[in-house]
């Protein structure tokens, strides 16, 4: 993981659950595997002053929050003893329904798969320049926070 | 000194000059007052500047043909 | 939940990742959920004493492992703020490579899908009375036993 | 008094009888030894009783047509 190679997470729209089910089947080659964690964001229909959300438009500021990402990855894979680590971020519109971002990891013995899982979630939310604009069903919008 | 703007975000709204003369602002105190008194919605919410690529948390001095990116809080996920 | 409504959790050989794919697929309607947390257990090919590892065959005292399942079920909703909760444990051989258990859990805010999904997990390993039994490629076999 | 017994993963390859039938044993402590003492195996092991599926954690009366399932460690997910 030394040499500086970039990896994109960005992928245009919704991420499919067929995408998600050939990321887990890639996987069975990889016999030292005991446990994977997958966390996948859902874009939910919030409502607002009686407006419902009806998708979500990402945008990111797309070299930062690559190199941000690589940044974690590294930290992440020196900390836990992973054998891979998958990351994907929508941009542009998704639906509520839909899935918007999936971060998966695994390893020989579960806890840190489930660990890293999680941080990587943590992490992605808090550090890398990306914008969540919500559009609601009547055209108007406002601009997501993270909790 | 000429720099370049990328606005992100809710601040995208209100920013859309791509690029900036500055006369007698040498580092990001001084771009952020600048723009805070261009933009007065800029100074009622948080943001981050980036100087070319780099998320900066302190006072930073700025070089001719500086990329400066003003972000929000972030809301990836 | 309080009707005593018991739910199988065991399915026949190992878990498809098509299967986990409509499972995803199924919770776009469910339009309250922020994120989805999914633990998926692999069959590791571990070597010992240079023998490896081809498949695992689960057994289970299958009533009691599912009262267990629905009394862990109903501590988990009472304690955390889901909106969905599914678990699929294998019996029968599942081949290294393969996905042997797979829990998914789901809420509105990321965090009780992730904190539920994990304790399901460890609860599950800990208290169900499930038996995994190791077949090496020579044709001998050793019980495995959970950390 | 006759109980029936179920015996689960390792311990079902040395214990295979289906039907006990026990004289002045009356309680789980006393099968316990009985069974340990018929199947040496067993005492060189960790094992859990359920008697009629409720795993039990301390000594407890034993019914006739009791079911008691022998239970090695759990290993599953």
């Amino acid at each position: 993981m030394s040499e500086k190679k970039i990896k994109n997470i960005f992928v245009k729209g919704a991420i499919d659950p067929s995408f998600i089910a050939e990321s887990i089947a890639k996987h069975s080659s990889k016999t030292e595997i005991g446990g994977h964690s997958i966390f996948l964001g859902q874009v939910r229909k919030d409502e607002i002053d009686g407006k419902s959300v009806s998708a979500i438009e990402y945008t990111a500021f797309e070299d930062l929050a690559l190199e941000k990402m690589h940044e974690i990855r590294e930290n992440i894979f020196e900390k836990y003893p992973l054998t891979c680590m998958h990351i994907y971020q929508s941009l542009g519109t998704v639906k509520t329904g839909e899935i918007c971002l999936f971060v998966f990891t695994s390893s020989a013995h579960r806890k840190p798969a489930i660990d890293a899982c999680e941080e990587v979630v943590e992490r992605l939310k808090a550090e890398l320049p990306i914008w969540g604009k919500e559009l609601f069903e009547d055209g108007s919008h406002q601009w997501k926070e993270n909790k | 000194m000429e720099i370049e703007l990328l606005s992100f975000g809710k601040i995208a709204e209100f920013i859309t000059v791509k690029r900036l003369m500055l006369d007698g602002i040498s580092d990001t105190d001084g771009l952020k007052k600048h723009l805070e008194d261009k933009f007065p919605q800029l100074s009622e919410m948080k943001y981050k500047l980036a100087v070319d690529k780099r998320i900066i948390q302190e006072n930073t001095i700025l070089q001719n043909k500086a990329i400066i990116a003003i972000m929000p809080p972030f809301s990836g996920g």
